[in-house]
């Protein structure tokens, strides 16, 4: 858990690694995500999912710093962050 | 190389898939409270088969059905004696009570005191929305005066209790109170309460918006997560009689106690030996 | 002469509201038998709902729907629940929200509004219920139309009855409308 | 509304919101509860109400206080009543006993859902029948009352203020999810026409005053507190006095008349409806919101020939013994419909003393009959 | 004392006692409960001897704690007891239909007293035999056991145990003060001769294991918590994984199988005593104290040439209905004698079905029967 | 001319003579509880036909039955909501529950936190005699821990409850505690309870020779009123969450809690022309 | 009530003239009021009453001074004290 | 042969204790069938209070007494309460003790002992019991005085066994003597 906090080797890893990922169809749409992200990463949907609610989704142009609170606010279980490494080969 | 971690792949392992989504309504706080305490679990590095999540009946007792673990969802109000068994017969498990507020300290008020008087090894997560959810959003003893709920339409005229006052008052070793804001906060506070000896409280502030919140100017979860942040302010070590919510008022937040004293086990003599 | 209406959807849409208001207007307003039944799950927000209407000249014994004689649906999953039922009726009449529900396989004759997208441009999503009664009491006629304005009147919070009744008036007229053009 | 808080005229009401309706036109001024589907409408009704017309309404932490503040609410003079369904009715039992033994008027509505336990909170069941009559400890007689549509929840619930008022003794009015939650049209009977029933006071100065000697119809005049009388309510065994005796001549004294003062006057308790038993080869028995069913059920049987009757039980407790003695003979059976695993069939089956077949349509809950199982049941024992 | 903490030999004890000393003679290790008259010295008895022998006595706050408790005690591993007179009883009615809703096996020990409300707590009665079939509210089945003497307390209590284990249901032992505090000589049964139940245990992997999938007895078998198997227990309507389904067809499922799993394995659960019933005319039937009075009136009646004979109900719930439908064509009458208004008479009556005559001995609780008005009732019966 | 007057002339009056003796045992502290209710509701001029009692069930619940009053002996430990609709239902009666310490915050200990919290216009005197005595003395929430009873024969290894602490975090508006020795000091504090608005609650600590003095070395009624004269401290405005009493420890006496805050009544708004 | 705080015309009353009663019977001799009588007025009787109980009595060679503990604390409501009242014949 | 033995006085005076002792003597050690009973009220202390012991060598159905062989009578109350039992036996043996009973318009024959008196000249008023106890067996020898002693040791708290010892043989040698009077 909590691997936003783990040490990571900042200076390895490129910025702008991070992807929100949410479960469309989980999503309740309570903005509790969208309105906390310090980093206004996440926005509404353009459409319903398939229970009727506006489920919040990433804005692409934004950059998420994976601070994690969307992740634990979510009441749904819905969100998460995806962290892509790109190691240095010889490492 | 890339490697993709996701988070959430920590949470889903300990919620019952199959059963999402759960029933709890948009910008309710209490799946965000019940996250708060899986993820202390998974971080105090608990063996989950001995861990029981016990809770009564109330729109936040249904946590207790969507946990991957030893779970009961018992009767109103009787969580708590249900849990004492349940601990007593195998002190070996970590027992977990996940209680509403009505269910906590209206129906279950007497055990609620007495659990706390003979210090029992239980640690209670009670979510506060300040109603019965559940039943549709009738006042209840948490319910602050002047509040308008489907039994109140013209306004609460009775006092409501704070719950970590009534915890302290009758023997609780551990007491914090949080928001569904302070969520990094509300972790740490579960985390410790796991970790003590007796009985721990973590109260966490929710929103109700469907019932409570619509009542009350607030009709969002959003609306009631920003009137936390506007409202609240963290007072750790402050006075649990003096940290009473009013109507939209100032939320006092922060551990209230943290004490020792023999747990109900250690005063029983409770050991490996005679058991 | 008995009319048999299920309205169906999800939790939060008013659908029992408006299964009341049709109920409360044929029983006080219509002087005919009128019971009003809803099926709901322990969610306040969410799952499908369903209201049922039984109107009758005579007396109504048994209070639920056995053969929907007129179905309204605003979800998907109301209509994959409910429209079943429909084939136990000859010529049943059934309504759609045209955005929230795809009628897939449905190969009767059905009518349609988006009452919810005309709600939202109205400024008020949460009367999409009272678009899609006044259509159903503009597409099968089971209570008057004044009847029903007045059971709105009645049953909706103080303030709100002329926008509720815009939004009637709205679901009526394109109802008259599709039965005309039907 | 009238000056005594009385609606007037015809409203679309569910059953829950007629029965609180109903309570106040009984002149009942105290409401005590705790929320509980589906049963919660009628405290949240009360709510709102009983404050307009100086009554009052307490929302109580339990149900066990629920049940104890309407009996010290009966004693401090008023009408009242509770609501709640199974489980918070389980949590009454005891307190209930207490109504029995110290014989104080009030009334307790059961909206049944289904269980054990918290089973199915939102849908129907009649499974809390037999709990009505013996669900508390102890020997007593009960008085229990089956609604069928909103309308009777309304009168059923005045009906049940009048018999307890008469009788000094807890009336429960057990109704069921499907009557409390189906809405139709209720007209609010004028107060000019209402007949009300009050307590009969002492007529006897306070020191001439035994609480608990009883008049011919075995039921005592009763003093309210602040009246005067000095008198003294207990839960013990007890004689005229009010006095406990710790004997079994007392408690045979005591608790025969309890007992006797709802069997003897059962004439006067029992309601039943008849529709079709005149010539009827079968007749199906039932209450509540199966009785509505049944009905249905039965107008299909006549329409196809079969000799088909029915019989609906208003009052369910005490039990209509002698009309099932009455009707057992001429039958080839009795079919009771219950929605519950077999509850008032076994009274049923007592009454009928062999003399005629007993079939049972059990239900566990969550549903009504559908009649064409009714209907089904009847084709059959009519053959 | 054994090691298992099984006294051994002979010994003068009471009926409270003996029943203290079968619980843990079966295995019980956990008790919660609140004093109570006549029903106390069960709960000193186990809060001395159970810490001694390794297990947990503990006092709640009130009954329905301790209900609640003794059913956590079962999910924790432990076989589990409470006891109480009639109000206990009856506070204890919703966590009771809780046990039966989720299947946990315990027992519970009423000591009848008189009743109604407190009535006379230190006098005997045998008036909760119905509510202990149907205090609860819902559909279920229960067993219930009524001693007649403090040996059969001890043997009873061993058996409710064992029931309790096998059927997965909490187990009523229907004692009376009478028998609770009467001293007698009871027998410990050597440890190597108790034959002891202990629940059935999953035989699958946690991943498979449906926690409410009935073997073919219908009783699933039982994971404790902290052994891995991450089950859900809940007291809502579920299906066969544990989980809540809020539909009428879940509930016919479950709450069926609930009834059924005990009324199909009658066979297996009843036991009653038969004296002198082969040629018997009249039969009197009877079940805790009151069995021994009838015993010795029926045998004053046998000395004068009548032929009497007699019904011991050992199970009183499920109820002897075949046993009843055997006797009744041969008998001129059936009596039966019980301490309260006419209790499980109805169940006589209903199973007589007119073959025979039924015949009440009532008493509204504070004593036993007097043996000269039962063998009286046998003489008029006889005639 | 020689006038004569007999002081018991004035218990008598109040006091069902047709039902002496009462219940109680030799030495035991109800009699001398109840007799100092009695003479400050004679002193306070009270109407005796607007004063009524309610009590549950225990040997203190007895009481009831001794006074000359309108007087309800009900169930175990609900007393106090039974009080409650008694009072609603005509507020012009004066409602004293007369309880055992067992009923009051055992059994009833719901009850009484949430008459406390609503400021319920009702006046409690508890005995408090550390056990339940009416069931032959087994250990309850009040008995001091190492006691042995009934159901500790080898000493109480629960903590106990302070009545005091309770009634105070739970709202009630006066709280004062008195040995059975401080007889005059117990009547005043009757007769302020009497007078306040809402909650009040004054304990008095009572001895129970026959199942609790016995086992626990004090054999008779004088031993135990020797121990209060001993043990006890007057120490008025004490914290009452500070006046815990410990096995033959220290027993602090006097009005902690007398503040003022709107009772149940006068928050709903009840007045005379409304009723 | 608490007679014994009237403001006695002391000097018009001759000291000596209260008189403690025991009712008898109704005594169980708990020795509450012979313990704490500050003049020590009131002892063991030598015989038991009809319940089996020795009860108090009042030892005529001492003078009771209305204190009117005995008569509070007696928790069998069986003790009270009389006062011979002698006015002067002009008042 | 059936014994019925009832034993009477007020609560508090170990009457219970007593019967409880014969009671277990007579099964125990005697090896007899033995029901002990008990009536008692809501009183700690005081009120009549009384034991029924029913010691048989068949098996005993009725557990209470009927028809009383042996009497013995603590108190005035119980006196009054209980003898009037005795006329519906054949000589029936009724024992006092004298302090305590006045055995008023009792015409038979009955015995009697201080046994109230005896226990406080030992010092110890609370063994009274065991003294009439003893002179009881002594007088009737329903029980045998060895399987009474055997059981007083094992009912009495530990360390006073050798003082009930003492008054036992009290009140026993005062029984058999009593019979050699007769
Ligand atoms: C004995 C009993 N009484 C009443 C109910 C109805 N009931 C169900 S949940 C609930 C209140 C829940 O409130 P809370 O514990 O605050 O939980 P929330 O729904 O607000 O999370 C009530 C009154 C019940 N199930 N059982
Ligand atoms: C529901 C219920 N449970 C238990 C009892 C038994 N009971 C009667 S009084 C009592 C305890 C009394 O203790 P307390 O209130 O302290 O009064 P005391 O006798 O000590 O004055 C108990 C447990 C009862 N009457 N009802
Ligand atoms: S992790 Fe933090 S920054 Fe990234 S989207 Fe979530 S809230 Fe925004
Ligand atoms: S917090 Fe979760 S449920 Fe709410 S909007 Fe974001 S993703 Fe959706
Ligand atoms: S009703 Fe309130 S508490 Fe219940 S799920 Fe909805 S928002 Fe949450
Ligand atoms: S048992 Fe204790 S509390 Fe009860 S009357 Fe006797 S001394 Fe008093
Ligand atoms: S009044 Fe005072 S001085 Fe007189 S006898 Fe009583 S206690 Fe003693
Ligand atoms: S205080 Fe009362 S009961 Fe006690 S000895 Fe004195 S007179 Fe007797
Ligand atoms: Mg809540
Ligand atoms: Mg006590």
């Amino acid at each position: 858990m909590n691997y936003w906090r783990k040490p990571l080797d900042r200076d390895k890893v490129k910025p702008g690694d991070f992807e929100v990922h949410i479960l469309k169809d989980r999503c309740k749409g309570c903005r509790f995500c969208i309105d906390f992200c310090p980093r206004q990463v996440l926005r509404d949907s353009d459409d319903l999912n398939t229970k009727g609610y506006r489920p919040a989704a990433a804005d692409p142009a934004k950059q998420c710093i994976n601070c994690g609170f969307c992740v634990i606010v979510c009441p749904e279980f819905a969100v998460s962050v995806a962290m892509r490494l790109e190691k240095e080969p010889n490492v | 190389m890339t490697i993709e971690i996701a988070n959430t792949k920590v949470i889903d392992q300990y919620i019952r898939q199959d059963r999402m989504p759960h029933i709890w309504c948009p910008g309710c706080g209490i799946g965000t409270v019940l996250h708060a305490l899986i993820r202390s679990l998974v971080k105090g590095g608990y063996d989950m088969d001995k861990v029981a999540m016990v809770s009564g009946i109330g729109c936040t007792a249904r946590a207790a059905g969507y946990v991957k673990m030893d779970s009961f969802h018992t009767t109103h109000g009787r969580a708590l004696p249900f849990a004492t068994g349940l601990k007593l017969a195998n002190p070996d498990l970590k027992v977990i009570l996940f209680s509403g507020d009505g269910d906590l300290v209206s129906i279950g008020g007497n055990h609620f005191i007495h659990a706390a008087r003979r210090n029992m090894d239980i640690t209670v997560i009670c979510v506060n929305n300040f109603n019965y959810g559940m039943t549709g959003g009738q006042m209840g003893p948490t319910t602050p005066t002047g509040a308008r709920t489907s039994t109140s339409r013209s306004g609460n005229y009775e006092p409501s209790f704070s719950i970590p006052a009534l915890a302290a008052a009758s023997g609780a070793v551990y007491v914090a109170r949080w928001t569904c804001l302070h969520l990094r906060q509300l972790e740490n506070s579960i985390s410790e309460a796991l970790t003590r000896k007796g009985f721990s409280l973590v109260e966490a502030i929710s929103p109700c918006p469907t019932v409570y919140g619509r009542l009350n100017k607030q009709p969002t979860g959003l609306d009631q997560m920003k009137y936390y942040q506007t409202a609240s302010s963290v007072e750790n070590g402050a006075d649990p009689m003096k940290v009473g919510i009013e109507l939209n008022g100032k939320i006092t937040c922060g551990k209230f106690v943290d004490i020792e004293r023999p747990s109900y086990l250690e005063m029983a003599g409770f050991d490996k030996e005679t058991r | 002469m008995e009319s048999q209406v299920v309205l169906g959807g999800f939790g939060g849409q008013g659908i029992i509201l408006a299964g009341f208001i049709l109920g409360q207007a044929s029983a006080i307003y219509d002087h005919q038998s009128a019971t009003f039944t809803q099926d709901y799950g322990p969610e306040a927000r969410g799952g499908a709902c369903r209201a049922q209407v039984v109107i009758s000249d005579g007396t109504i014994s048994y209070p639920y729907v056995q053969n929907p004689t007129a179905m309204a649906v605003m979800s998907q999953e109301a209509f994959t629940k409910y429209t079943p039922e429909l084939a136990r009726v000859k010529n049943p009449i059934l309504i759609i929200d045209e955005d929230l529900v795809k009628p897939a396989n449905y190969t009767a004759k059905y009518y349609k509004i988006a009452a919810t997208r005309i709600a939202r441009e109205m400024g008020r999503p949460n009367i999409a219920n009272i678009v899609m009664l006044g259509f159903l009491i503009g597409v099968t006629g089971v209570a008057s139309a004044e009847s029903v304005k007045q059971s709105i009147r009645d049953a909706v919070p103080k303030g709100t009855e002329e926008l509720n009744m815009r939004a009637f008036e709205q679901g009526y007229s394109q109802g008259i409308e599709a039965i005309k053009a039907n | 509304m009238s000056n005594n808080g009385h609606l007037s005229g015809s409203f679309y009401f569910n059953g829950d919101i007629a029965c609180a309706e109903g309570a106040i036109s009984a002149g009942c001024r105290f409401f005590a509860g705790y929320p509980i589907t589906p049963a919660t409408e009628i405290a949240e009704r009360m709510s709102e109400r009983l404050p307009e017309i100086g009554g009052v309404y307490i929302q109580m932490e339990d149900e066990l206080a629920s049940m104890a503040a309407i009996l010290g609410a009966a004693w401090g003079g008023k009408k009242s009543m509770t609501s709640t369904s199974g489980p918070g009715f389980s949590l009454m039992m005891e307190n209930l006993g207490l109504g029995y033994m110290t014989e104080t008027p009030c009334v307790v509505v059961n909206v049944q859902r289904a269980g054990p336990s918290t089973g199915l909170p939102t849908l129907v069941a009649q499974a809390d029948m037999m709990q009505a009559r013996w669900g508390a400890h102890g020997c007593y007689s009960a008085i229990a009352l089956c609604p069928s549509s909103p309308q009777e929840m309304y009168d059923y619930t005045i009906k049940a203020f009048n018999l307890s008022e008469k009788y000094r003794v807890p009336v429960l009015l057990m109704a069921d999810e499907a009557v409390g939650h189906m809405s139709e049209k209720v007209t609010i009977t004028p107060p000019e026409k209402l007949k009300l029933v009050t307590r009969r006071k002492p007529t006897v100065s306070p020191d001439k005053f035994n609480p608990y000697q009883p008049d011919a119809d075995l039921v005592p005049p009763m003093a309210n507190a602040g009246e005067g009388y000095g008198f003294h309510v207990t839960g013990l065994t007890h004689d005229e006095r009010g006095y406990p005796v710790m004997t079994p001549q007392a408690q045979e004294k005591l608790v025969r008349r309890l007992v006797d003062k709802i069997d003897k006057n059962r004439d006067d308790i029992i309601e039943v409806e008849e529709w079709d038993t005149d010539d009827a080869e079968v007749v199906v028995v039932s209450y509540g919101i199966s009785a509505r069913i049944v009905r249905y059920a039965v107008e299909l049987a006549r329409k196809e020939g079969i000799k088909a009757g029915m019989l609906k039980l208003i009052t369910v407790w005490p039990f209509a013994e002698s009309t099932i003695k009455r009707l057992a003979p001429r039958l080839k059976s009795f079919i009771v419909v219950e929605i519950n695993a077999g509850q008032i069939v076994l009274e049923v089956e007592r009454c009928a003393a062999g003399q005629t077949k007993t079939v049972l349509l059990p239900g566990m809950g969550g549903a009504v009959h559908h009649p064409d199982v009714i209907l089904e049941a009847i084709r059959k024992a009519a053959k």
